[in-house]
């Protein structure tokens, strides 16, 4: 599954399929962590705010 | 859902702005929530503190369970006596293995106490005389569905012994046979450190080529991508499953 | 709402619709918990008694499991399909009815990866298919996809699960939604990505196996060309069947929840996709035909075995391929509650007779002359552990549609 | 999967049977063999050929005529061990399995099976149009004491995996382990023989090298009589059978039926 | 502070993710997965493989030990593997001059009967009702003392001639050691089980007035016409047999032998063979008459031969002048093809063609023996096949038939017996063999229990069996079982828990023949003369005992002029002392075989009464048989009529003896029957085999289940419909219908010989029945 694996072998499918799916999770795990930050930043600031009123 | 979207924010901000009061008016003394967001943090270390050192520190030593081996076996004195490992650990004519030698080997030598050691005695007295063979544990004994040759890594490869099972010959003393838990294995094929990152024997013999001094703590990491590794670096492939496995 | 009569539960609804009482809703989950207990009960044989319990054999190695996986997948596909169509080919309307798509196709495909979790010989090493993984298989292929898709899925089924009146109370999660609204093109065209590979790969499954020349099909790039009849064929059943669940759900709860028009462009695209992939699939059997021979397996010994005789060609394409395509494709029949309904069924149905042939009756034809045919039926465990998906399903969606904003048009349609 | 590259000393063999059907009995002592020397588990009732674990099996087939015209002939059926060419270029088993628990030896021309790696999805029994592989649909038990018996060269497999014969590839270990000792690396043709070649007592099976023209097979294998299963399906298998019964020899590719006067054979 | 809602959900979500990400950053948790996969494979309790419970085969030494398997009369070299201690594989041995490297299904897999669950592990004695399978363990003292009791109260009774034993061969040292103790002790009753044997050695006995058993030369023959006998499924020495039929598979295919199979149902010899003749059942020495009439109207026999060694085949007159049939004159009139093709359903064009053939091949050779040679069968069909090979000139010579004598060993000296000894050996034996009725026969198998049954049922007091089966071997169960319970002790030597074991009293456990010293003649068969040596391969698994050792301590403790007639100190000396100078080679190599044995020339190869081979049995009338009509003294066709009213059953019913199916004294191991077809076996039930065209008369349909019914039984069957069979005739396995050993073969099926009774055969006594009327119906 890993590049490092001893069974890995360097053959184009491989690299393709593999790279792909790595792409996928990794586009994935972007998007969900963005979310996360993006709304915790935005309950951290609304506080901000809120208290400022 | 963008229909109700914005209505529905304002609806939860709303509910935000009510749960900040409440909190505000508990907590009131220090200036509210400007530290509030620690308390995630905080916790977040705190979990991964604890569970990083349970990792590390914690339970690999539950992992494993450990046992004495039947006798304190000198690896010296015998290497001393016999000359080198063929003697006790030879090839049979069919060119397997013998591997630990039986009983029968003991007693060729031992029949009579050659010494006033107590391991001797006990030896003599537990085994030699009852013909009971001795349930030796074996540090590098592998799975059941791998078929390892000595001929092939000993004879064709001309491998040293030390290079996977480290400098047991020069041991005074056996050391306690350490075991998975969960697998039954030995620890000697997973390797010592948790981590399974482990050098590997013949690394240490690469080592030893520079500084001219051979430094084998332990005996090699025995796993399958042990194996594969230096099969890819010796013979230029991985080899078929059938190499090794049976 | 009136306070006194709503339910206990009213604060969990979302906001200006109605609910049943609680009490039906707890009836009717515990009636659903009988047949699931059968299906657990299943799955508990299965994994302690090994799969002796089932009635397949070493002929049929894949049976009712392996076809249902198939199908199930085909008929997920309505997600996919839906939220390419509102997200990257940009349809507004169907917004409306792409939340309940999603719903849908997270339960087919949770329901995919439980069954082969049952499948399996041994449940505890299923994730060697990730670590020890072979590129080569169509196998890999499916399992990688299906468990990207399904985290997709997920993903797109978080923001649904979030804006549940309660929890959206909470900022973070309210925030969460909202982004994740946001990137949902994002994620709909990552989900699309996944699908066409997964859908296609298990068409691939049969059709890479040159040793049986039923399900064989030469190869287009990396895949035999069932690949492509299957993105097809899913892209053509997947609305059918979000129609078909959203009509069942409707009939349910007593109330429409989506609009007409709405049903009728899922309805109208489905019919189109299904007579391209009927013109493909004929074209794929006459071909298939002379492959075949050039084997030395005639076409008629395909059909010479009962219980798999030549009705099952005439029904798979003529009575389950064409006669739904006709409907789908007239707009008389389409507005036609029950003709629709009949349309997505025959579909469906369709769809479904496929994967069983290209999984079990491929199983079932003798390659060796001297091989002797054999039926398979599947036998109660095999059903139940199926079976126990749409319960559990039909609990997912109960909950769903009574704690979710599912039906953005539901207000609308349901004023109080 | 890639092509192993072998280093220039490492010989490779193709190893591969003919079995002569005209001396083959049926006696079933290559199945016992094979039973015996694989650790196959054997269960109160195993009647049903459907589920009865079997790497060996002799098929009894028969030209479909009436009586007194009936006639009978009987083929040992071992894993073909495919090589598959051309546009197959794959073992129909090795290609689709996910996990990588099959692979073909391009040093020994043998398709492994790997018990513990298998999870036992099925994939390649749905592969094989031989039904060579098996699956475990039970625990494997051995009565009391029986387990002495059991060979110590072979893994005892679990439920939930697939199995097939591997050539008493664990022979092979053997007799190189034996030839590493005294400093060889070639095989003679008799030390690497399988259980069943060795158990015929009609000598019905010859094991040996397809491309070594010393061994036996070269030779045999050239029969005008010889033919293989499914020959046209491309599976490239490494069995061959000998018969001089015409209908037997057309019964070993697809389809006999009215179609089946075309068979060719190699 | 206090802790609120969110605060607590804060803490608990912050510190799982923390705890998540912390515990992933540690090498344990990859640790545990793996070793987790590791578990489910090899030790989860449930996936814990078998019985094994995780104590997997050990490695170890591997040795290779030579010995002898004697699981059937076939007598083959075996090597088996063993590793440490452990035995693990048996193989043929190669270089073995019986079957050099060959070996059987039932061979393979001897080590399940090894290490089996069946097997006995030490005395038993019965406590249950007989039949009912409750034994008590006991010690060998306590064994030993109870049939010493036994016997010798019966002994102090006069009643030494109540005791019987029954073995399944009387050649070799045990056997013999039991021959002599019932000689010392004073019985004339030792039993050898039915095997074609029996009458084969009467046939040679009679025609060529030589003692010995038939020995074909099998392997020279070069056109095999075989009389119903299971070639290839088991007949003779199996693997032997199953070689030559490779050696006349070989070659070019011009050159290759030519094998034609008389049976009215396809088995496998009859696939395999050239040609296949279905023909009536019970109709072969008709056919072989048939034959001859050819061969001797178109001159094709061995003119030297028959003109100068034989006697009978020309009309001859005695002394007195009166005028007696010859042979020809036999075949000629009677026996013409049309005459012939009537009898057995062959038409008359290929018994011309068939007979051509035969006598025209290079070294043609007729074989005789029913199946596997598991019964006993009728002496004057023995007798015409044998004419057969006669009139070819086929007696003595390469690729023929002869007489064959065994590997010469020390005799024993002479037993002194006693008063009670002699006159309880001069009583008559209580299977009527050796009797007025029947001076020829030595031993009546399938007779004793008929007698017993038939108001004598006190005849037996006690009876030792060993290594035989006679409760399951012997035909007519129900009549064996009934005198079994006539019989108030009942002694088994065996090593497995056969039938005979589980209904007798007293089970005194033999090692098993890997355990255990002991000698093994020469095959049945074989034309060349072979002694083998079973050799303890593995210490004993259970507290078993030599059944040699066991019945000289019986003897001496007897006393007396019994145990005075075993003066060894143990069975091992007495197999030393036996063997001789033999010994050292024996025991180096395993077996000796006599590579230059030839049978004799012609001229001196007959003891008959004229010297020569005998068409005209002289040898009747000077052992005192009652023939009655002339046409007695010629081998000829005498039908025997199988039991049972054609009225009430339509149908005829024939064993078939399978090679995978082992129906002897050994039960089928569990490797066997695993490898039995899906048409021969299913669950429980076994299948018979019917022609399509009777099964529509029937109305019974494929794998359904039937009533099968006859004379002596009836039993619940599957059906399975096979062209190969002919239309009227049932075909039913042999070797099912256990109801002792275990689960793994008790239970399963039927006892064939529970459906068939004996037909006497009007010379011998032996059983002539090749099957028997039957009814099959759908239920």
């Amino acid at each position: 599954m890993f590049p490092f694996a001893f069974e890995w072998i360097a053959e184009p499918t491989r690299y393709v399929f593999m790279g792909a799916l790595y792409a996928v999770l990794i586009a994935l795990i972007i998007i969900l962590h963005y979310c996360a930050i993006r709304a915790f930043l935005d309950m951290i600031c609304k506080k901000k705010n809120h208290n400022h009123h | 859902m963008s229909t109700t979207e914005e209505k529905e924010q304002a609806v939860a901000e709303n509910e935000q702005a009510k749960g900040g009061d409440e909190q505000a008016a508990e907590v009131a003394p220090v200036k509210p929530g400007t530290w509030r967001f620690l308390i995630p943090i905080a916790a977040f270390a705190l979990g991964f503190m604890s569970h990083f050192s349970l990792g590390w520190v914690i339970l690999p030593p539950i992992l494993y369970a450990e046992k004495q081996q039947p006798i304190d076996f000198s690896h010296k004195l015998h290497v001393d006596e016999v000359g080198d490992c063929e003697g006790c650990h030879y090839f049979r004519e069919d060119g397997s293995f013998s591997g630990i030698p039986e009983l029968e080997n003991c007693a060729e030598c031992h029949e009579e106490a050659m010494g006033e050691d107590p391991e001797e005695a006990k030896l003599i007295t537990e085994y030699i005389e009852p013909g009971k063979e001795i349930p030796w544990l074996i540090y590098a004994r592998q799975p059941q569905c791998v078929f390892f040759s000595h001929a092939a890594h000993v004879k064709m490869g001309e491998m040293d012994c030390a290079i996977c099972h480290g400098p047991i010959g020069d041991s005074d003393h056996v050391r306690p046979y350490q075991y998975n838990r969960l697998t039954k294995y030995s620890r000697d094929i997973w390797g010592w450190n948790i981590a399974g990152l482990s050098k590997n024997g013949w690394d240490y013999l690469k080592q030893a080529d520079n500084s001219g001094e051979i430094k084998i703590e332990h005996a090699a990491r025995m796993k399958m991508d042990d194996c594969a590794e230096c099969h890819m670096e010796k013979r230029g492939t991985h080899d078929a499953c059938f190499v090794c496995h049976k | 709402m009136d306070s006194a009569s709503a339910p206990f539960d009213s604060a969990l609804f979302p906001e200006g619709v109605k609910r049943c009482k609680f009490k039906w809703f707890l009836f009717w989950v515990a009636v659903l918990h009988g047949p699931i207990m059968v299906g657990v009960i299943g799955t508990l044989m299965c994994w302690g008694l090994a799969l002796n319990v089932t009635y397949l054999n070493n002929n049929y190695p894949f049976g009712l499991w392996i076809a249902a996986d198939l199908g199930i997948i085909a008929l997920g596909g309505g997600a996919f399909f839906t939220g390419f169509l509102r997200y990257v080919v940009n349809i507004e309307e169907l917004k409306n009815i792409v939340n309940y798509a999603v719903v849908i196709g997270v339960i087919c495909y949770a329901a995919a990866q439980g069954i082969l979790g049952i499948d399996i010989g041994q449940p505890l090493r299923g994730w060697f298919i990730f670590w020890h993984a072979n590129v080569h298989s169509m196998l890999t292929e499916v399992a990688f996809c299906i468990t990207c898709y399904f985290m997709v899925l997920c993903i797109e089924y978080l923001p649904l699960i979030l804006e549940n009146r309660q929890i959206n109370k909470l900022g973070f999660f309210h925030g969460l939604a909202h982004h994740l609204h946001g990137a949902m093109p994002t994620i709909a065209a990552v989900g699309v990505f996944l699908s066409f590979f997964h859908q296609g790969s298990l068409g691939g499954v049969p059709g890479v196996l040159y040793g049986r020349p039923f399900a064989f099909r030469e190869g287009f790039l990396v895949w035999p060309w069932t690949f492509f009849l299957a993105i097809l064929s899913a892209i053509a059943c997947g609305p059918c069947f979000t129609i078909l669940v959203t009509w069942f759900t409707e009939k349910c709860a007593g109330k429409q929840l989506v609009k007409k028009n709405v049903i009728d462009i899922l309805a109208k695209i489905s019919g189109r996709l299904l007579v391209l992939y009927l013109i493909l699939k004929i074209l794929d059997t006459i071909v298939w035909v002379g492959l075949a021979k050039g084997v030395g397996a005639p076409f008629s010994s395909f059909y010479a075995n009962q219980p798999y005789g030549y009705w099952v060609l005439i029904t798979e394409i003529g009575i389950l391929g064409i006669i739904p395509a006709m409907l789908l494709l007239s707009e008389r029949v389409r507005r036609n509650e029950a003709g629709l309904i009949i349309a997505c069924l025959l579909n469906c149905a369709g769809i479904f007779m496929n994967r069983w042939i290209i999984v079990v009756q491929t199983c079932a034809q003798p390659v060796m002359s001297f091989d002797k045919f054999v039926s398979y039926h599947p036998n109660w465990v095999e059903y139940a552990t199926t079976l126990v998906f749409v319960w559990v399903g039909a609990v997912v969606i109960m909950l769903s549609y009574r704690y979710l904003p599912i039906f953005p048009q539901e207000k609308e349609l349901n004023p109080l | 999967m890639k092509e192993a590259h072998h280093k220039a000393d490492e010989k490779t063999y193709k190893f591969g049977m003919v079995i002569d059907l005209d001396k083959c009995t049926g006696c079933g002592a290559c199945m016992v063999a094979c039973m015996a020397e694989n650790n196959l588990p054997f269960r109160k009732d195993n009647s049903d050929r459907l589920r009865s674990n079997l790497w060996m099996r002799v098929y009894k087939i028969s030209n479909g005529r009436s009586f007194p015209d009936l006639d009978i002939s009987f083929i040992p059926r071992p894993c073909q061990h495919c090589e598959g060419h051309g546009h197959h270029a794959a073992t129909p088993c090795v290609s689709v399995c996910p996990a990588t628990a099959t692979d073909y030896s391009h040093e020994t021309g043998i398709v492994s099976q790997v018990y513990t790696r298998c999870f036992g999805c099925r994939y390649c029994m749905a592969a094989c149009p031989y039904h060579v592989r098996v699956f475990n649909w039970w625990d494997p038990t051995w009565p009391k004491g029986m387990s002495k018996y059991l060979n110590p060269d072979v893994s005892v497999r679990m439920r939930g995996v697939v199995e097939k014969c591997s050539f008493c590839y664990h022979r092979y270990q053997r007799a190189k382990n034996k030839a590493y000792a005294e400093e060889r690396r070639e095989l003679h043709e008799d030390e690497y023989q399988t259980a069943c070649t060795q158990a015929c007592p009609a000598g019905a099976i010859t094991f040996g090298d397809l491309k070594n023209p010393e061994h036996k097979v070269y030779k045999l294998k050239k029969s005008p009589y010889a033919f293989r299963l499914l020959e046209k399906l491309g599976t490239n298998p490494k069995i061959y059978y000998v018969s001089t019964r015409d209908w037997v020899r057309k019964a070993g590719d697809v389809y006999l039926g009215k179609e089946g006067k075309d068979v060719t054979h190699a | 502070m206090k802790l609120d809602r969110r605060t607590f959900i804060e803490l608990i979500v912050g510190f799982s993710a923390g705890a998540g990400g912390g515990f992933m950053a540690t090498p344990v948790n990859w640790k545990l997965m793996d070793d987790m996969t590791i578990w489910s494979q090899e030790l989860w309790p449930r996936y814990q493989l078998g019985g094994l419970k995780g104590s997997l085969p050990q490695q170890g030494k591997v040795t290779h030990a030579d010995s002898v398997c004697n699981l059937c009369p076939g007598g083959c070299g075996i090597t088996v593997r063993k590793v440490g201690d452990r035995a693990t594989k048996i193989e043929g041995r190669e270089g073995y001059p019986v079957n050099d490297g060959g070996i059987c299904p039932l061979g393979a897999a001897g080590l399940q009967l090894l290490y089996g669950p069946w097997r006995i592990p030490s005395p038993l004695k019965r406590i249950g009702k007989r039949g009912s399978g409750n034994f008590e363990k006991i010690s060998w003292d306590e064994a030993i003392n109870e049939v010493v009791q036994k016997l010798g109260n019966l002994r102090q009774k006069g009643q030494s001639h109540t005791v019987a034993c029954i073995l399944g061969s009387d050649e070799g040292t045990v056997p013999r050691l039991f021959d002599r103790f019932l000689t010392a002790y004073g019985s004339p009753n030792f039993i050898r089980t039915a095997s074609a044997e029996d009458t084969y050695e009467l046939a040679l006995g009679l025609m060529q007035g030589t003692t010995g058993s038939v020995g074909y030369d099998l392997e020279r023959a070069n056109f095999i016409l075989s009389f119903g006998s299971g070639l290839i499924e088991g007949w003779g020495s199996p693997v032997r047999v199953i070689q030559a039929h490779s050696t006349w598979r070989s070659g070019d295919l011009k050159d290759r032998a030519t094998v034609v199979q008389i049976e009215p149902r396809l088995s496998n010899t009859a696939a395999k063979a050239d040609n296949w003749h279905p023909i009536n059942p019970g109709t072969e020495a008709a056919l072989a008459l048939g034959l001859a009439h050819v061969i001797i109207k178109e001159s094709l026999y061995n003119a030297d031969f028959i003109g100068k060694h034989t006697f009978g085949f020309e009309d001859w007159s005695d002394s007195s002048g009166k005028t007696y049939m010859g042979f020809k004159r036999l075949v000629r009139t009677e026996y013409t093809p049309e005459a012939v093709a009537k009898i057995t359903g062959l038409p008359a064009k290929k018994i011309l063609t068939l007979a051509r053939a035969f006598a025209k091949a290079k070294r043609p050779l007729a074989v005789w023996g029913r199946g596997k040679g598991t019964v006993s069968g009728s002496l004057y069909e023995c007798m015409t096949v044998h004419a057969l090979n006669a009139l070819t000139g086929n007696i003595n010579k390469p690729g023929g038939v002869s007489a064959r004598p065994q590997v010469a060993t020390r005799s024993w000296p002479e037993v002194e017996r006693d008063a009670t000894a002699l006159s309880g050996s001069r009583r008559p034996r209580i299977d009527g063999a050796g009797s007025n009725r029947y001076p020829l026969t030595r031993y009546l198998p399938d007779r004793w229990s008929q007698v017993m049954n038939g108001g004598k049922a006190g005849a037996i007091q006690a009876l030792l069996v060993h290594g035989a089966d006679p409760y399951f071997t012997t035909l007519d169960s129900a009549a064996v079982a009934k005198a079994f319970d006539a019989i108030p002790f009942v002694v088994s030597f065996s090593t497995c828990l056969d039938e005979t074991a589980y209904h007798a009293d007293l089970i005194l456990p033999n090692h098993h023949y890997l355990e255990r010293w002991e000698d093994l003649p020469t095959p049945v068969g074989l034309q060349k003369p072979i002694l083998g040596m079973l050799r303890p391969v593995v210490s004993p698994q259970f507290d078993t005992r030599h059944a040699g050792d066991v019945l000289m301590t019986i003897a001496k403790s007897m006393g007396g002029s019994v145990a005075s007639a075993f003066p060894w100190d143990d069975y091992e000396t007495l197999l030393k002392e036996t063997m001789g100078d033999k010994w050292g080679s024996l025991e180096a190599a395993g077996y000796i075989v006599n590579e230059g044995y030839k049978p004799s020339a012609w001229s001196k190869a007959f003891g008959t009464p004229s010297g020569k081979f005998e068409f005209y049995i002289t040898a009747f009338d000077q052992a005192g048989v009652k023939i009655g009509k002339d046409v007695g003294y010629l081998p000829h066709y005498e039908p025997v009529q199988p039991e049972g009213n054609p009225a009430t059953y339509p149908l005829i019913l024939i064993p078939t003896e399978l090679m995978r199916l082992a129906d002897g004294a050994v039960g089928n191991p569990p490797f066997c029957t695993k490898t039995l077809e899906e048409t021969e076996l299913k669950k429980n039930d076994l299948f018979v085999e019917v022609n399509p065209k009777t099964a529509a008369d029937y109305g019974l349909s494929e794998g359904h289940h039937a009533m099968l019914e006859t004379a002596k039984g009836k039993a619940k069957v599957l059906v399975h419909l096979f062209e190969g069979i002919m239309p009227g005739v049932i075909g039913i396995p042999k070797g099912l219908g256990h109801a002792a050993y275990d689960d793994y073969l008790a239970g399963k099926g039927v006892n064939a010989n529970s459906l068939i009774g004996v037909v006497e055969d009007p010379v011998t006594g032996l059983s002539a029945a090749w099957g028997v009327r039957a009814k099959l119906t759908r239920v």
